[in-house]
């Protein structure tokens, strides 16, 4: 398995026989990719349920209000 | 049969007429297109280069695209005013097919807007240095090639006729869709030019031309009803 | 069939169906995606022409492939909306239209740093495939600016899958036509090696891993956006209002 | 926001139901606009839709028409589906809008030479008649834009005068007339009802008019 490894040293992986620049910003622009499509929609749910749950809490004082006045 | 046969062709006829005679009445839709043409190709030489022999390069080109832009600017009034006062809604509510109707109108469009352009083209090949053997191919192409555009460019303006301010919107929906037309216009020029026969385009323009005129008017019919909603 | 398909647009069915689904498919993207990458930047031998630049296309090649579904995918939602009048369908079309412009540019960034190295250049006319996907870009720019821009989200929905389905008949003409328009112009082109040259069995079964890789992360994706928009639009009834409070 | 009671006149024994609304239900952007709604239009009636503002008249109006589709429930035309009998539906339909549907460039002849011939075949003396019927003598020729609001509305009304259609469907047509325009249109409608056709019209006016049915809307 590790004979299979193509670099002897960090420095050859990070040079990718010369090809680095280009090689990583493929990588980059790929994990960019996938990170902000899976982070977006995740942060966004949890800004929609943070809204509903405050405008919940907010109709509910409004109706407990509405029927105290209304006694 | 016969009877409900006849009125949808008045109705067409009628529809064709009225959209010339309100074109006629403004002016404007028939000459403003027509002089954006002709300042727009008469800036390219003033960009680029005087010399003839790069103007020969690219005439066909330059002449293509200013027809596009030309067409695509001159689309936006095809439904707007309709839609404002009220018309397009007794359009939608004929009881003849919408197909006709749409179709009418395009026609009216090109007649007042495409035709034109066209017909000067000659002269602004002449003016870019373009040989005087390419001027038939040229001519040709514009004639399959703009009503293509107006019937494309029917189906976006229908999609966008009820926004307050479109912008450049339709610029951005229209022109992507019009690459092909000028790959095969420009190619019958060049093939021209580099005296092989142009007919092989001229007849891919046909066929997309005959699509277009049975496929486009029912998109842009489904637009106009999706929008007027 | 038709208890299956109304069950099928009902936006509630298909959030709980997607929520039962979606940590396997997390799952099944995060080991794929593992092997892929793994594989692609530490194993894979450097092939005998591009040397270590096959690395760049084991990613590209996948991207620059699943980029190709998102106008058949909006063609089919597009279809559906206007028939079935599916909301759900609409919501897909939405976010696709959106990823489907993020695959687009990556395919063309990857595909230029790609071809920086093989072709010496940048950006490259003669090569159909990066004009082409530029023009799908523009076109799924259209859509998403055309939603934008119409403020009733019924219109929106509806004009969308229309554009959607013109623009899905566009892209394969446009596709053909640069095609002949660059053999036509093969004067002086660079274009002599093609990103689908390396031959190595093992660069194609890593390349298929990424391929299987991408698609799960772009259901994935898609399957998170959709559900937000379901409880953005269906904020008002009852099950929502009672999912929020269970969380 | 609240259900309307179905309002048929009580001797509509033998009347024949042009239009029958059954369970009508609209909402737009989350706003119920009306439901369960329900309505039957015989011929020779005419039904004032009233309604506070915001309470869905135009759309129900459109909705009529078949120039909106977002609803759920039945609109039947003579007993059946109006898809199925679209042609005959939209022959026999006349709808007048908020906006008229004349062109401001075009003169009041030549703009129902249009309008109408998307129906029937016209002929210009019978513009030029209903033109006259509707107070515009002297305009004929002149273009639209050089007419004032109620003009342009009373325009719009001289295609009432020349179509046979027997369902007409007015939204607003009074706001912009004159106390003659509205007596002369009220006079109109009353006509189209005797005659057997049928009109739906929204309007905060009180008519007077024999055929009247009301239904009211939120």
């Amino acid at each position: 398995m590790l004979d299979a490894i193509q670099f002897s040293t960090w420095a050859e992986f990070i040079d990718m026989g010369g090809y680095g620049f280009n090689v990583w910003s493929v990588y980059a622009l790929f994990a960019i990719l996938v990170a902000v499509n899976l982070i977006l929609p995740w942060r966004k749910k949890q800004k929609i349920v943070r809204q509903l749950k405050r405008r919940m809490t907010l109709e509910t004082e409004i109706q407990s209000e509405d029927s105290s006045n209304g006694d | 049969m016969t009877e409900k046969q006849t009125t949808t062709s008045a109705a067409f006829f009628a529809t064709l007429k009225r959209d010339l005679l309100i074109a006629f009445k403004k002016k404007n839709d028939i000459v403003n297109p027509f002089m954006f043409f002709i300042i727009v190709v008469s800036l390219f030489p003033i960009g680029i280069s005087p010399e003839s022999d790069r103007l020969t390069e690219i005439a066909a080109g330059v002449i293509w695209i200013s027809v596009l832009l030309a067409s695509m600017l001159s689309m936006d009034n095809l439904y707007r005013s309709d839609y404002e006062d009220g018309s397009l809604e007794q359009l939608l509510l004929s009881p003849h097919p919408l197909f006709f109707l749409v179709l009418a109108k395009n026609i009216s469009h090109w007649l007042v807007s495409g035709l034109p352009v066209v017909l000067v083209s000659p002269l602004l090949a002449y003016m870019l240095a373009l040989p005087s053997e390419a001027y038939g191919t040229l001519v040709l192409s514009l004639l399959l090639g703009t009503p293509i555009m107006s019937l494309l460019g029917s189906i976006a303006v229908a999609l966008t006729v009820g926004l307050g301010s479109r912008g450049l919107i339709l610029a951005v929906i229209t022109l992507p869709m019009s690459v092909p037309i000028l790959i095969f216009g420009t190619l019958a020029v060049q093939s021209t030019l580099n005296s092989q026969s142009p007919i092989g385009y001229i007849s891919l323009m046909l066929v997309m031309l005959s699509v277009s005129v049975s496929l486009a008017p029912l998109a842009s019919a489904a637009a106009l009803k999706i929008s007027v909603n | 069939m038709w208890v299956w398909f109304s069950k099928l647009g009902s936006p509630k069915w298909f959030y709980e169906l997607s929520g039962k689904w979606l940590p396997w498919l997390i799952a099944a993207m995060v080991i794929f995606m593992t092997i892929g990458l793994v594989w692609g930047l530490v194993f894979l031998p450097p092939d005998y022409q591009q040397g270590f630049t096959s690395r760049i296309l084991i990613v590209h090649v996948a991207v620059a492939g699943t980029s190709l579904a998102f106008f058949p995918l909006m063609l089919v939602a597009g279809t559906v909306t206007l028939v079935w009048r599916m909301k759900l369908a609409d919501m897909v079309a939405k976010h696709a239209a959106i990823l489907g412009a993020w695959f687009s540019f990556i395919t063309l960034a990857t595909g230029s740093l790609w071809g920086s190295v093989m072709w010496g250049t940048w950006w490259e006319w003669t090569d159909s495939r990066l004009v082409s996907m530029l023009f799908q870009l523009f076109l799924l720019l259209g859509v998403i600016s055309l939603r934008s821009a119409l403020e009733d989200s019924e219109t929106a929905a509806k004009a969308c899958a229309l554009l959607s389905i013109v623009g899905c008949i566009n892209v394969v003409i446009i596709k053909y036509s640069v095609e002949w328009w660059n053999t036509l112009h093969q004067v002086a082109s660079p274009v002599s090696l093609d990103p689908t040259s390396p031959n190595g069995p093992q660069f194609w079964i890593a390349t298929l891993i990424m391929i299987v890789a991408v698609y799960l992360f772009l259901s994935v994706s898609l399957i998170l956006s959709t559900r937000n928009e379901i409880l953005e639009r269906e904020r008002r009834s009852q099950w929502v209002q009672d999912l929020v409070l269970k969380n | 926001m609240s259900s309307a009671a179905p309002t048929t006149s009580p001797n509509s024994d033998t009347d024949k139901i042009m239009l029958a609304a059954r369970e009508l239900f609209c909402a737009r952007d989350e706003r119920v606009l009306f439901k369960n709604l329900n309505f039957d239009l015989p011929q020779g009636q005419v039904l004032q839709v009233q309604g506070s503002n915001g309470s869905g008249k135009t759309t129900l109006m459109r909705i009529l028409c078949g120039l909106n589709d977002s609803y759920e429930g039945s609109i039947k035309w003579y007993g059946q589906e109006i898809e199925d009998q679209a042609a005959s539906f939209f022959s026999s339909l006349l709808y007048i809008g908020h906006r008229v549907g004349v062109s401001k460039v075009l003169t009041p002849v030549e703009n129902l030479r249009w309008s109408c011939s998307l129906k029937q075949a016209v002929s210009d003396e019978q513009i030029m008649d209903a033109l006259k019927e509707v107070g515009l003598r002297g305009f004929e020729e002149s273009p639209c834009y050089t007419l004032s609001a109620g003009q342009q509305q009373r325009v719009s009304l001289a295609r009432l005068i020349i179509s046979p259609a027997s369902l007409w469907v007015l939204d607003e047509p009074f706001t912009t007339l004159d106390t003659k325009g509205v007596a002369m249109l009220e006079k109109i409608m009353q006509r189209q009802a005797q005659a057997g056709g049928a009109v739906m019209v929204t309007t905060h006016h009180s008519l007077s008019i024999a055929e009247l049915t009301i239904l009211s809307l939120g």
